[in-house]
């Protein structure tokens, strides 16, 4: 951008670079929802720690799971003259004008973890994120497979009305509608707590009881909720009642590990390289695309305890 | 000072509003410039507008706990009509206005008749307008319209069609409150119902409509809502009503009604502003704990820098 | 006219359609009269003063009087004419107050005859008062006195209820007597004599009111309270002493200083300076710690707990004395013995305060001191709303007491009152305590009270008190 | 009596609810999950009770229950502390946390709804500051008991409920203080002019309340064998309040009704239970809770005994 053109940034080609001493720092704003999931804490650390490593001065405005604390963070780094902001929205929709906003002041936006839904994808750079839908669709897949398309599933969906529990059930449903013998029983939502998920799972249990043979949760800790929930009811996830969830996060590889836990698709968090990498690039002037994926994938009890040493969320 | 004494709280409030923005505005570059003031204004626009609502609600010794709620209903409400029912923008924020009064105007009824308190049926009315809503629609609703654009983007001079609206409401529901007999009545009604019944006030007509102003101003926020973010949105509304209901109380006006004025809830909008603007952009914390302990802190801080000014310029009176 | 509890207030509820009603029919100016709500009763021409206050205390004098017809210009309520004739308004009662303050801090006789001039400036043709009066000292009962005359004059209908014969024969036509619920009769005031009345109000021949108790106790206690130099934003410093066994008397006019002067004493208003027994009094705590009692002005606000009932707002006091568990069956005696003692008609201890008539709310919270038995007991306006006999019952309560050991301070807005129970009168004027005077008539505290003789410097009167009292 | 009507219909219409069976050593089944489950927001309504019967409000309860679970698990884990250290830390802090909102109700004179809105945003706040954000899990069985143990069969957080329930109950009705907390709720001047030691009375009910919400933290953390600070206690103190006023205290203080916020809480958390039991989606859950939630106050009201009494003359007859 042309503010900072005339003191050129050393290019950082990976991790390892970090920018000398006397130039002027990067400066990158970084809105996130919230700290709401350890998921999404680890995304934030990821972010933080590698501007750190790099030497970046980074604006961090937590916006407390509102989209209004975020425009009104995205309003005072582009009045900051921030050199790109980074923006994990809270919402898909809704961003047209403050985005309109940093293209006109020449900021590059990069969007992580989710789209925005604007009428000119110009407003953006691109988008870094996992697909939900995709998500959904693996979980699915893996179910398929595992129990040879026959199972009564109960669902624990996130949040209401939340765009990944929107597309993790969507993604799901698509391979269901597949198998016909496959179908989902109940459905409720756990709001992607553990608590919930536990107390959720408990209401299923007294319910239908035996009948219950998958449990499909849109998030690991409300899967682990849920295993504590078939534990004392002297029920065995993981073998009596086959237990996937979305995330990998390191409780859900232990609880793999402890032969609890049968799937887990991963979200991949740690964004924060792929980001600073992205921001590079854009300030070196590369043409990207609109989108680039995330790279996500299903981990199961049998590779769980390799990759459990190297989860560090 | 025999002004300044009668509207001792909100002197204060705005004394004590100025020191702050004083201190932020000494700390941070570029903090103390019109833009940033309002975009105070209008950040904060649609929860003040849904706070003018509450200010009356809580004056006549009522509580809303719907606002939130009903502000989202209203957004996606607007969003579903001209997406997907390609009504103009004009017809769709009428309809929403009118189902939110009306759902105010019901809320209203129901407490009246029955005898349930406030409490209790507005946050029925809250569970219920947000099932309502994502019955409506389950997602929050991009809004691309040309005509709903050309409004979003309207400025007034430096004022972006949202802060217009928020100072439209401040200065129709001061108007309304002082000088109207209905804004008159909503006092006296705070201040004591048997007495106001028995002085023959309309007492029930009264109380109606001031829950269903509430439910007028909170859907009229759900479409600023939508001017603001070019959407509707479920989300927004969560935990607002206790933001309002903080707005209103921080602006003087006392919680058990009879009370306080709708220009000191323009000063808690814009205290609340200030506090969220300086804390989660331009202090740039690091971690969201420290972000909320430094929110609460400074509020307290306003809190108490108020209560002590006020202590000091007219001493504490007979009552503890 | 009838005790407390013959169900007068509850009459006028009926009347005026705060209360539905169960059957029969009003007829108002030949036709069949039904409000449906008090609201629609004053439209319909029938203006009433309800006994217990009420009006708006966070709104402005000026409004309480404007409330629903506020004088209007064309955008809206027109202020400045409110606030100018509210002044006029109240000029006419030969009120003088800042109309833009809140009602809540005026006293009790100020929200009194704002309350008369919002009922009496409609255009009603039927005027109710319930106990108007109660809370007026002699100059503004006559202003009021005179307004009914003139409004009687003018042809309009007024019922007048209140605990005053002299008022009563003062002013009206007709007298009726309600005892119990039920009408005893409706009398030509000119044919009904005062004891008749009184007989036929308590159902039986009264007793002889007790003649004038004032004079020194027989035998003179130890001083049980001392004030020195007590004061604070608003009222002067002032001494006081009062003894074991002696009943001093305030004396005033309206927001002359006494109820502030009481406060202080007990601790209700933090001083600014002074002392009472040595020390700067903190808090009533502290004050009931000593053995002090304090039967407020106002019962609404500083008095009942409304929604306990009649045992616990007894027992509120006198559980620091039966300690810190709670025994029903304890508290039950207690608040029993009050009840038949005090005459306090209830249909049972368990009754929530708030439903009983306003003089048996009086009773309830004389109750609360005297079941704590304390040494100095502060009576703000004991005696308001509080029916002949009760009256008298009170007054032979505090007597005994008195003469028990017990040290009273009275205060009165009725001068004849307070010379009649008390041995020493102290004279308040302008928020300053101006003089003291012991076995004196009522002309001299008239007097003292208006200011039209120079007299004697509040010490030197004590000390002249206090010589007097030695020999 | 909604109970009551919940209950049965329960009993016809969701198979399983009232099973009730034992296994290891432990009752297993709908209304035990019922006591469990509803455990917190029956500790947060004992306390609530007692600040709503003296005309105040807690708002921060959600946020000390997060607190109170962090702080626990952070000693336990991170510190090694032993767990009745992590405990009584815990509640230390949470009785702190009271005693701030008393001391700023009483002492600042500012409104309860405000200065508890400030400790709950600054409560929660402090717990992800002290824990970096992070969820701490556990695994610590004598911990975990506050939880899920049982004890002769009954879930151990129940017992606890019925305990606090019991010591304020007695406090309420077999003690001055109950008397006189009462007594501020329906006439604070003449509270104060009888001698009530108002400031005191104040702050011990805060404390009292935020109490109840550190035990209520403990036990939701030690559930779930996980300290969340994010998400413990969100919008728990809504529930709380709710109980509170369904149980029949006002909002404007003055009376207690401590066993009726009991059966407000075990009311709403049967209702949730059934909904989820019978898989109704979330949309309608919020529109039926509504309806219902109004309707039991509905009966509780003067106007429907009226209509009731209408009603039964009409029954009569026919
Ligand atoms: N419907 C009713 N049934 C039974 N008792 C009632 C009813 N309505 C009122 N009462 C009782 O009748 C009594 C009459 O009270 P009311 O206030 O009318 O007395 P009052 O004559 O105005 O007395 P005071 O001189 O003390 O003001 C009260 O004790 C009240 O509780
Ligand atoms: N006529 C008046 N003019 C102006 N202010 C008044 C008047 N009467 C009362 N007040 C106000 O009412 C308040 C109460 O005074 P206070 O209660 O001490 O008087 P009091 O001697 O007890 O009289 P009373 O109880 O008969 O009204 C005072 O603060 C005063 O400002
Ligand atoms: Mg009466
Ligand atoms: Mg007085």
């Amino acid at each position: 951008s042309k503010q900072s053109s005339d003191k050129a940034e050393q290019p950082s080609g990976g991790s390892t670079a970090a920018a000398p001493a006397a130039e002027k720092k990067l400066v990158v704003g970084f809105s996130q929802v919230g700290a709401e999931s350890a998921w999404r804490t680890a995304e934030t650390k990821s972010i933080q720690g590698e501007a750190a490593k790099r030497g970046v001065d980074l604006k961090f405005a937590d916006a407390q799971g509102k989209q209004a604390q975020q425009i009104q963070a995205l309003t005072s780094f582009i009045a900051q003259k921030v050199d790109a902001i980074v923006l994990a929205p809270v919402v898909e929709t809704g961003w047209d004008a403050v985005l309109q906003q940093a293209k006109d002041a020449n900021i590059p936006v990069i969007l992580v973890d989710r789209g925005v839904k604007v009428s000119d994808d110009s407003l953006y750079t691109t988008l870094i994120a996992s697909d939900f839908v995709e998500e959904g669709r693996m979980a699915a897949e893996w179910l398929a497979k595992k129990t040879n398309a026959k199972a009564n599933i109960y669902e624990l969906q996130g949040t209401t009305g939340s765009a990944p529990a929107i597309d993790r059930k969507k993604g799901f449903e698509e391979i269901l509608a597949k198998n016909p013998d496959m179908k989902i029983v109940k459905s409720q939502s756990g709001d992607f707590t553990r608590a919930k998920g536990k107390e959720v799972m408990e209401a299923f249990i007294k319910s239908d009881g035996k009948n219950i043979q998958a449990v499909y949760a849109h998030n690991d800790d409300m899967a682990l909720g849920a295993i504590q929930a078939l534990e004392e009811a002297g029920m065995n996830p993981g073998k009596d009642v086959i237990v996937i969830s979305v995330d990998a996060v390191k409780a859900a590889f232990e609880a793999m590990v402890a032969g609890k836990l049968n799937a887990t698709v991963e979200c991949n968090p740690l964004m924060g390289p792929l980001v600073f990498d992205t921001i590079d690039r854009v300030r070196k002037g590369e043409k990207l695309p609109k989108f680039i994926q995330n790279k996500d994938q299903l981990f199961e009890q049998a590779n769980a305890a390799q990759v459990i040493g190297t989860r560090e969320y | 000072m025999n002004f300044l004494r009668k509207h001792i709280t909100v002197m204060a409030g705005v004394v004590a509003y100025l020191l702050l923005y004083a201190i932020a505005a000494a700390r941070y570059d570029g903090f103390a410039s019109l833009p940033v003031f309002i975009n105070f204004l209008s950040n904060n626009a649609v929860l003040g507008i849904v706070a003018v609502g509450m200010t009356f609600v809580i004056l006549s010794g009522g509580i809303d706990l719907s606002v939130g709620a009903v502000m989202s209903f209203s957004s996606v409400l607007i969003g579903v009509l001209i997406m997907d029912h390609h009504w103009s923008v004009f017809a769709a924020i009428g309809a929403a206005v009118a189902c939110g009064s009306l759902l105010g105007a019901i809320m209203g009824a129901v407490i009246h008749r029955t005898g349930i308190k406030p409490f209790i049926v507005t946050l029925a009315g809250m569970f219920f307008v947000r099932g309502l809503a994502f019955i409506i629609h389950l997602e929050s609703i991009a809004i691309s319209d040309k005509a709903h654009t050309a409004i979003a983007i309207t400025r007034v001079g430096p004022l972006p069609i949202t802060a217009l609206l928020l100072l439209g409401f401040v200065a129709a529901g001061w108007f309304v409150a002082v000088f109207t007999p209905f804004g008159r009545n909503v006092y006296a009604l705070g201040g004591s119902e048997e007495a106001s019944l028995l002085m023959g006030l309309p007492v029930q007509s009264t109380k109606i409509a001031v829950y269903a102003l509430s439910g007028f101003c909170a859907s009229f926020a759900g479409a600023a809502l939508t001017f603001y973010l070019s959407s509707g949105s479920h989300l927004e509304g969560v935990g607002m009503e206790l933001d309002a209901i903080a707005t209103v109380v921080i602006g003087g006006t006392l919680l058990a009604g009879g009370v306080g004025s709708v220009f000191g809830t323009l000063i808690g909008v814009l205290m609340l502003g200030l506090i969220l603007t300086s804390i989660t952009t331009y202090e740039g914390m690091t971690s969201s704990g420290m972000t909320r302990v430094a929110i609460g802190a400074l509020l307290l801080m306003f809190v108490l820098l108020q209560k002590v000014l006020m202590r000091r310029f007219v001493g504490v009176g007979r009552a503890t | 006219m009838g005790q407390n509890g013959a169900g007068k207030s509850t009459l006028i509820k009926l009347l005026t359609g705060v209360y539905p009603r169960d059957g029969g029919t009003i007829t108002f100016e030949g036709k069949d009269f039904r409000p449906t709500s008090p609201g629609d009763a004053q439209k319909k021409g029938m203006s009433t003063i309800y006994q217990e206050l009420n009006l708006i205390p966070t709104l402005t004098v000026a409004e309480n009087l404007f409330l629903g017809r506020a004088p209007r210009k064309w955008f809206g309520i027109d202020w400045h004419a409110m606030r100018r004739k509210a002044e006029e308004i109240l000029g006419t009662f030969d009120l003088k107050v800042p109309v833009d303050q809140p009602l809540g801090t005026m006293s009790a006789a100020v929200q009194q005859l704002v309350a008369i001039a919002r009922a009496v400036q409609t255009e009603a043709r039927l005027i109710i008062m319930d106990e108007p009066t109660s809370s007026l000292d002699s100059h503004e009962t006559e202003v009021l006195l005179g307004i009914i005359e003139r409004l009687k004059a003018r042809g309009l209908g007024i019922i007048f209820v209140t605990h005053f014969i002299e008022q009563v024969y003062r002013v009206s036509d007709r007298i009726t007597v309600l005892r119990n619920g039920t009408l005893v009769g409706t009398y030509e005031a000119s044919k009904l004599s005062r004891l008749e009345m009184v007989s036929q109000m308590l159902g039986k021949v009264p007793e002889e009111v007790e003649p004038a108790l004032h004079g020194s106790p027989e035998s003179k206690g130890p001083a049980v309270v001392t004030a020195q130099g007590l004061g604070r934003r608003g009222v002067e410093p002032f001494d006081l002493t009062v003894h074991a066994g002696e009943v001093v008397g305030f004396a005033g006019l309206l927001g002359s200083g006494r109820t502030e002067a009481a406060r202080l004493l007990f601790g209700a208003d933090h001083p600014t300076r002074g002392t009472v027994n040595g020390f700067q009094p903190k808090s009533p705590r502290q004050a009931i710690d000593q053995g002090m009692a304090f039967l407020p002005e106002d019962r609404k606000a500083d008095g009942i707990i409304p929604d306990m009932s009649v045992r616990e707002n007894i027992a509120l006091v006198v559980q620091r004395k039966l300690g810190f568990t709670v025994s029903r069956a304890q508290q039950e005696k207690i608040a029993q013995e009050f009840v038949t003692k005090l005459g306090i008609k209830t249909p049972s201890v368990e009754q929530p305060v708030r439903l009983l008539s306003g003089g048996n709310q009086q009773k309830v919270i004389l109750a609360r001191w005297l079941a704590y038995e304390p040494r100095f007991l502060i009576l703000d306006e004991p005696t308001r709303g509080i029916d002949v006999g009760a009256k008298g019952e009170i007054e032979r309560v505090i007597h005994q007491l008195s003469q028990k050991g017990l040290a009273v301070l009275f205060i009165s807005a009725a001068l004849e009152e307070v010379l009649r129970i008390s041995h020493r009168i102290a004279v308040f004027r302008d928020r300053k305590k101006v003089g003291e005077l012991s076995r004196t008539t009522l002309p001299e505290v008239m007097k003292v009270i208006a200011g039209e003789e120079p007299q004697p410097s509040a010490d030197a009167s004590k000390s002249a008190g206090e010589e007097r009292n030695a020999s | 009596m909604a109970l009551a009507a919940l209950l049965v219909f329960n009993l016809i219409f969701t198979p399983g609810f009232a099973r009730i069976e034992l296994r290891d050593g432990r009752l297993f089944g709908t209304v035990v999950d019922i006591f469990q489950n509803g455990a917190p927001v029956m500790l947060l309504a004992v306390g609530m009770t007692l600040v709503i019967a003296l005309g105040g409000i807690d708002l921060s309860v959600g946020s000390v229950m997060a607190l109170s679970g962090a702080i626990a698990a952070l000693l336990m884990t991170e510190h090694g502390q032993a767990v009745p250290t992590g405990i009584v830390a815990a509640l230390a802090v949470a009785l702190a946390v009271g005693a701030l909102n008393g001391a700023l109700v009483t002492f600042a004179g500012i409104q309860p709804i405000i200065v508890t809105l400030v400790t709950l945003v600054m409560g929660r706040g402090l717990a992800q500051t002290f824990t970096h954000d992070q969820k701490i899990s556990f695994e610590i069985p004598t911990f975990e008991f506050i939880g899920n143990g049982t004890v002769l069969g009954l879930p151990f957080p129940a017992l606890v409920v019925a305990g606090v329930a019991l010591c304020v109950g007695l406090l309420l009705r077999k003690t001055s203080t109950g008397l006189y907390i009462e007594a501020m709720g329906g006439n604070p001047q003449a509270a104060r002019l009888c001698g009530v030691r108002v400031h005191v009375i104040r702050i011990l009910a805060f404390m009292a309340c935020s109490l109840c919400a550190g035990m209520a933290g403990l036990i939701a953390a030690a559930d779930i064998k996980e300290a969340d600070v994010a998400n413990a206690g969100l919008y728990l103190e809504l529930d709380a309040i709710l109980a509170v006023v369904l149980g029949g205290t006002s909002l404007t203080g003055g009376r207690a009704n401590l066993m009726g916020s009991l059966i407000g809480a075990v009311f709403i958390q049967t209702l949730t239970v059934m909904l989820q039991m019978r898989g109704v989606i979330t949309e309608h859950t919020l529109i039926i809770k509504a309806i219902v939630a109004l309707a039991v106050c509905y009966m509780q009201t003067p106007a429907f005994e009226k209509l009731m009494q209408r009603v039964r003359p009409a029954e009569a007859k026919a």
